[in-house]
């Protein structure tokens, strides 16, 4: 399987995201932001970053390039499953590719921290995560806290788009498990093949580094997880 | 021609802002007697149109496009004539 | 223009006229004004630094380049240096401290290595804009490492009034090339293109940095205060990209950043330490603004700036590198033979000066042996403040004090796990990073403790080489080479030099005995406001070899049973310049560390691994014995409680003191006797107390105080009271 | 009486933008042909105060104290009247 991964000026997650890939045996391909074509690609990884330094806003700028308007036609075709890391999951909510936005932390700062969230509903083509599992993951990001127009929150959890939420060790919701200030404690959404998250499971590939649930999660969005 | 076109962003009214909360904090700390405060960005463009007709009508395709989001932002255009 | 107006001296200016053999004009005196700044020159320091070691079986590039390279292995280099940003941080917390990050990144990657981590070590005041100027330095640190995608892995934080008009913000990075990715700012050879990269050039910070850094800070200067230099990680990224992939071509003569100075220092410098003179075209160097005179061009110090020198037959080669990174460039001038720096703008000569008198012949300040050797007789009288009965309060206090307490508050806003080779980040004392397809890691470890200094300065340079050797001996880790940022007051004051006499003897002599070279380092100077001048601080940042990085050695327990053992180097249990006696009392002298016998302690820790199956190390430093034990209690699992007992008579003084060399170990009860055979003669291990299964700490002095954890916790984390 | 006032705030002229340079390098290869962005911060402030003369230097306080930094940045204030 060939998982393209895209580099966007400024993307700065990418090196961990390839390596990663090909951790789990798959192969990684980088594929620079210019490029107009994703023939030969089974799977997209828009990774975590600074596109265009995310000046004026996290993924705006990135939204735009060349290589967006593939993504988007292969996307409206449903037939590339995207996963967008962090300013990934920025991009493609500012392309539209997934409903909502992302603002700045509550805390109006920067955040790195390890956080533990719940899987809400697992998304299409997932293997080997089930519903109300916990995961552990680290976030880093200064804009972060996911948001809707008003009044959409309660249609995307009656479609399951809410895949991921902030919680405690358990899996337990609540205010004090929110690191950002997102709507919900949304951590992550999804919209039929294409899936949204702001913490890094690329480094999250070992235990040794903290927690090899992102080695699950990699798996499970790649077919490959235990069933 | 070269025209000088300013975009307002700001949030839409029903949108928290909480940046704008934490100023309105601070300054009320400060002794003055705030009842609200919103923070938005003014984008300055400098650009070549044909025309004024143009000129305005290319601000907006950016302001759509590129520089609010239209999930939380609006925005407004103003245009000085050159 | 004349030559005060650029900061130079009558003498100075006199040898200047000697040697050029006529009046400089006014932009060769703007030339000589910027490089023969102490920022630049390095005039008041130079022949103290001359007393540090160099030499060490891993070191490959020692001082004087852009920053030190040792080798990590037969396969991987380390380019390591700390810089600092002091003035810049006061004027523009933000940016001072963002561009701070972004110079000292350029300057190992001016070495040929792509940076792996930041530390940074920052000194704030305690008045009420001290806050705000952390605030922003904190978050300028932020905005540009999570950025440009570098981890901040460690630092240290410590405050003091005498630093409310002169925070320190003090930054190390960390690199890795491999072997043959070397290049330097020697190998510019003549009839090569000299290539200006990155941001186009404004009038930022003229006479900035260079010349405010070499004068003190006052009224006099607020009229001085140039046009702020704004940080641009992502230009900054893409020039790192742009560059490393040109130096992986192996077709670049040479390579050396933009910083203090601007053009007129890289060039000089690269010049000098290649040999060659050079011709720039002032008029192909691409600008922000318009109508920039030569004397802006020169002096402007824009960031996200690199010189490259390349042969004409290779830059072919390297152009569409540089064109794929989307970075602006522009041949500016060529390397020549003749030894001179010749600045022309459209045809015209504005300057022509010989390399060699600009970047080489500045007259230095002698170093004065006799006061070093003084200071080192001169053992400071230990004031005997003997508090007698253990309050837990007061204990309460000194872990929730600002010296003590944890820093989450500033390293959460620091990405310290992007490149995924943190094993341990910011919450251990020093940081661990495992190195992609290599057995060996790094261990970084930086510190510098003020208080230490601010009464016997060669104490506080001893202490500061002490604990980084330390921290990084308790994980068996061997120190590879050590990068200093030196930061005082005015030279000219014979105080001030005596202090900075004091501070680097007290580093040299360190460094002499643990046997470890300083590669690099930094020199700011003048960091006084109104006379009143900063405490003459030291920051130390080590590089080690660790062999396991993926197992480090436990800093604290993690089963019900273990004992905890305290190793001591002997000598009284002074609370001098203790985080206790600031808080309780005033602020006396630092005991003298034994340096003899702290090294046969870090000799046995570094024995430890091979010979003891299992066991958990933490150095006891700010806030002794009993932070130390808290913060260790703090990350074992919390169903996990220790018990410790100091002797009734003693207990404030052996709970608090943070005398150096002292360690605390967790191990198996069987371990503990094998423990105690490594310890030579003279260094005390003592069992103090154990693990147990109550998650509380109880302390016995005489009789048993108990502290909830969720009491430690909310202290530590918040503050006492908080 | 309460009082909207609007402050925008904008980097001085010498200063680099980079995130203007950048959105303006992204409208570019949109299609515009753009010769400068410049990016502000519009603040909308309401606050109570005795009368225009005081919303207007109470503004300006607030400016000057807090909304700008005078290092980097200028600022304009806008009144509307009541
Ligand atoms: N305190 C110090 N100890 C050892 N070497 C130092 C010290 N300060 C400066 N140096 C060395 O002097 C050289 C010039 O340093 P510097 O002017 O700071 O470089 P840059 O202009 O790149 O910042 C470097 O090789 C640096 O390592
Ligand atoms: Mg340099």
């Amino acid at each position: 399987m060939k998982v393209g991964v895209i580099i966007f000026p400024g993307s700065n997650c990418d090196r961990d995201t390839i390596e990663a890939v090909e951790r789990l045996g798959m192969e990684a391909i980088p594929l620079w932001y210019t490029r107009k074509s994703l023939t030969g690609i089974d799977r997209l990884i828009l990774p975590g970053g600074f596109s265009y330094g995310d000046y004026l806003r996290s993924g705006a700028l990135a939204a735009q390039a060349p290589i967006m308007e593939a993504v988007e036609q292969a996307v409206s075709r449903q037939e590339l499953p995207v996963l967008g890391i962090c300013n990934g999951f920025q991009i493609l909510c500012e392309r539209g590719l997934l409903p909502g936005a992302l603002r700045p932390n509550s805390s109006g700062e920067f955040r790195c921290t390890w956080e533990y969230m719940r899987i809400t509903s697992v998304p299409r083509g997932f293997a080997g995560l089930k519903e109300g599992d916990v995961l552990r993951l680290p976030i880093a990001h200064h804009e972060g806290a996911y948001a809707v127009q008003p009044g959409q929150l309660q249609s995307l959890f009656e479609n399951h788009q809410i895949f991921l939420q902030y919680s405690d060790e358990t899996g337990s919701v609540h205010a004090l498990t929110n690191p950002n200030g997102a709507v919900a404690n949304v951590a992550g959404i999804s919209q039929g093949l294409v899936v949204g998250l702001m913490p890094h499971p690329e480094r999250a590939m070992a235990s040794y580094l903290g927690s090899s649930d992102g080695q699950r999660f990699l798996k499970a969005w790649l077919g490959e997880g235990s069933q | 021609m070269t025209y000088d076109v300013v975009v307002n962003v700001s949030l839409k009214e029903a949108v928290l802002d909480p940046a704008g909360q934490q100023v309105a904090r601070v300054l009320h700390n400060m002794g003055y007697a705030m009842e609200d405060v919103r923070i938005g960005k003014q984008i300055k463009l400098r650009f070549q149109a044909a025309d004024l007709t143009e000129a305005k009508e290319n601000a907006r395709q950016m302001a759509e496009k590129l520089l609010a989001n239209p999930v939380l932002e609006t925005y407004e255009i103003l245009v000085t004539e050159p | 223009m004349n030559f005060r107006d650029v900061g130079l001296t009558q003498e100075e200016f006199e040898i200047i006229q000697s040697q050029l053999g006529r009046n400089p004009n006014d932009l060769e005196l703007g030339l000589f004004g910027v490089l023969w700044s102490e920022h630049c020159s390095y005039k008041s320091s130079k022949s103290l630094l001359s007393w540090l070691p160099h030499e060490g079986r891993a070191v490959v590039q020692g001082p004087g380049e852009n920053a030190g390279v040792v080798a990590l292995n037969d396969r991987l280099h380390v380019a390591f240096k700390v810089e600092s940003h002091n003035h810049p941080s006061y004027v523009e917390p933000v940016q001072g401290a963002a561009t701070g990050v972004g110079g000292i990144l350029r300057d190992i990657i001016a070495m040929g290595a792509r940076p792996v981590a930041l530390a940074d070590s920052l000194r704030f005041g305690t008045d009420n804009s001290a806050a705000i100027i952390q605030n922003g330095v904190v978050e300028g640190i932020g905005r540009y490492g999570n950025a440009i995608g570098i981890p901040t892995v460690t630092g240290e934080v410590a405050y003091s009034s005498v630093y409310d008009k002169n925070p320190l913000v003090n930054v190390m990075a960390v690199g890795l090339l491999p072997l043959d990715r070397g290049v330097n700012a020697q190998g510019a050879r003549p009839g090569s293109y000299l290539v200006l990269l990155g941001q186009p050039t404004g009038r930022d910070g003229i006479h900035g940095a260079s010349l405010l850094a070499s004068q003190d800070f006052g009224d006099a200067t607020e009229h001085m205060r140039p046009t702020v230099q704004v940080g641009d990680p992502f230009m900054g990224k893409m020039l790192m990209e742009a560059t490393l992939a040109a130096i992986a071509t192996h077709k670049l003569d040479a390579v050396q950043d933009l910083g203090a100075a601007g053009l007129t220092s890289s060039v000089a410098e690269l010049c000098y330490r290649s040999g060659v003179g050079a011709t720039i075209r002032l008029e192909e160097v691409p600008c922000r603004e318009q109508g920039m005179t030569p004397y802006e061009i020169m002096l402007s110090e824009t960031q996200e700036r690199m010189l490259l020198v390349v042969s004409p037959d290779n830059w072919p080669g390297i152009e569409p590198i540089v064109q794929h990174w989307e970075v602006p460039y522009s041949v500016i001038g060529e390397i020549m033979d003749e030894p001179h720096l010749v600045i022309t703008m459209r045809g015209d000569i504005h300057a022509m000066v010989p390399p060699e008198i600009l970047a080489g012949s500045c007259p230095s300040r002698p170093a004065r042996s006799e006061w070093a050797n003084e200071i080192r007789q001169n053992v400071p009288h230990l004031t005997s403040f003997r508090p007698l009965t253990f309050d837990p309060e007061q204990a309460l206090a000194v872990l929730g004090s600002v010296d003590c307490r944890s820093r989450h508050r500033i390293f959460e806003r620091y990405d310290s796990m992007i490149l995924a080779n943190t094993v341990w980040g910011p919450l251990h004392d020093l940081a661990i990073l495992r190195t992609k397809g290599s057995k060996e890691g790094l261990a970084i470890a930086l510190s510098g403790p003020g208080r230490y200094a601010a009464r016997d300065p060669y104490s506080g340079g001893l202490a500061a080489v002490s604990r980084v050797v330390g921290l990084l001996a308790a994980q068996g880790a061997d120190v590879l080479g050590l990068t200093d940022g030196i930061n005082a007051g005015n030279p000219d004051k014979e105080r001030v030099f005596r202090e900075l006499t004091g501070l680097i003897a007290g580093v040299a002599d360190a460094c002499n005995i643990f046997a470890v070279p300083v590669t690099g380092g930094n020199v700011s100077l003048h960091n006084e406001t109104e006379g009143d001048s900063i405490w003459p601080t030291v920051v130390i940042g080590a590089v080690g070899r660790h062999h396991h990085p993926l197992e480090p050695v436990p800093d604290s327990p993690w089963q019900e049973g273990m004992d905890i053992v305290r190793i001591y180097p002997g000598g009284d249990w002074s609370l001098g310049a203790s985080v206790f006696e600031l808080l309780f009392s005033q602020l006396s002298a630092y005991p003298r560390p034994d340096l003899e016998r702290i090294r046969r302690v870090y000799q046995a820790l570094d024995e430890a691994w091979n010979k003891i199956p299992s066991y958990g190390v933490r150095m006891i430093g700010a806030g002794g014995l009993f932070v130390a034990a808290t913060k260790a209690l703090l990350a074992m699992p919390a169903s996990l409680g220790m018990e410790i007992s100091v002797s009734p008579d003693d207990a404030v003084r052996q709970l608090f003191s943070e005398v150096s060399g002292q360690f605390l170990i967790f191990c198996d009860p069987q371990a503990t006797p094998r423990l105690m055979e490594l310890l030579g003669p003279g260094i005390a291990g003592e069992i103090i107390g154990s693990v147990t299964p109550d998650s509380n700490l109880v302390i016995r002095a005489g009789r048993a105080h108990r502290f909830e954890r969720t009491k430690l916790d909310r202290t530590f984390r918040f503050g006492y009271g908080g």
